[in-house]
């Protein structure tokens, strides 16, 4: 029922919804990321996704269950895709959805997932800029930065 | 025992290699991969303590690793 | 820029979320309330939204400006529209998208405004049931019941 | 002065009106409207202190009313 998926092709938000509509449902929270025209005050023109992609879809799994798990009674149902590729500005690398009878469950696990997934998953950009140049950026030295897991061991 | 490293994104870049087949002496842990990739060509630019993983999950560094395991390095996530 | 509609027709989720994106924007919140075909443990088979309208959106554009307020910087876009009339299971009822360069300040206007939406706007619903019979049903008798505003005066 | 008087939803059901216009003494309050439909038939359904509006602005008892203005009785809320 929950869906995890990395793609390379557009992500259809609408039919990532209707994974996670149905009549016993009430509430359907979602996160969308988005490609920006600017980061750290230079001009963006496009990203370039890439990714670990079984322990990213591993991860990406682990998030959903772990989400899942902190709500009482039935579980939400959670929909997610990542899209790897070149990106174009304004195209969404990122789209969440999570639907549960009640509205709190549903926002609570749509914030919990997209935070550990900025934190754990591994999916790497590399941004394109407008004088021709390119490099790697993480979630940690972007505005709104996260915090990576301690190293381990 | 062989295992198999995996570089990704910057990693990638600076040791100029994917993936690569190595032999390591039997009991080895993560700790031994690392320090294999630590002494190739570019590693220097590798942070003092990267992440890893064995197998497609982060894994300690006093992991012990198998015949045929996967190991990789994970820099700096950045998904979303 | 920032959108407040009242509207008769199925809500259009996907011409929603494009009102608040835009290349300078990296993060997309949403909710989407819908019909449920069971509430209080009785079998429902539709409901019919009615309000005061001029007051309505008068109070949901009152909730945009607050949301808006509490981001420092550039503030979201927001975009609200709450369906009236008659109303199948399944059906979206309301769909709220917030758009920022962060996705922090996009949730929590998101959820402020769902929030403040339920608590205050002069929106009503009748439950039709199995049974035939038809209940209005309001947000304090409701599982996730929100505290409704004091009594004025 | 005239006023006129919104009901909706539940209350409207049960006073078996939407809409009526008033007409209340001058300095009349939000009070004086409330009292108004209070004795109409089939107020005793209303709760204690049914919330209020004027001019589709949410208001407290005391406000004074002015000629035109259009007060509502506001049953409690069920949007999203």
């Amino acid at each position: 029922m929950n869906h995890v998926a990395l793609v390379t092709e557009a992500i259809d938000v609408a039919a990532l919804l209707a994974r996670v509509s149905s009549p016993t449902v009430g509430a359907i929270a979602s996160f969308l990321g988005t490609v920006r025209n600017v980061n750290d005050n230079r001009a963006v023109t496009g990203i370039e996704y890439s990714a670990y992609e079984e322990m990213a879809e591993r991860e990406m799994r682990a998030i959903v269950a772990e989400a899942a798990a902190q709500v009482d009674g039935v579980p939400p149902r959670i929909a997610i895709e990542h899209r790897l590729g070149e990106l174009s500005l304004g195209d969404v690398s990122v789209a969440i959805a999570v639907s549960h009878a009640r509205r709190a469950p549903a926002l609570d696990a749509c914030r919990y997932v997209i935070e550990e997934l900025k934190k754990r998953v591994p999916i790497w950009k590399r941004e394109h800029y407008a004088d021709g140049s390119r490099a790697w950026v993480d979630n940690r030295n972007t505005v709104g930065a996260v915090e990576l897991p301690g190293v381990i061991g | 025992m062989r295992v198999g490293l995996r570089l990704f994104a910057s990693y990638a870049d600076a040791l100029g290699t994917r993936s690569l087949d190595v032999t390591l002496a039997d009991g080895a842990t993560v700790r031994d991969a690392l320090a294999y990739v630590r002494a190739l060509p570019g590693a220097s630019a590798l942070p003092p303590a990267p992440l890893m993983a064995v197998n497609a999950e982060y894994a300690p560094l006093d992991q012990p690793l198998s015949h045929g395991d996967e190991v990789a390095l994970i820099p700096p996530v950045a998904g979303g």
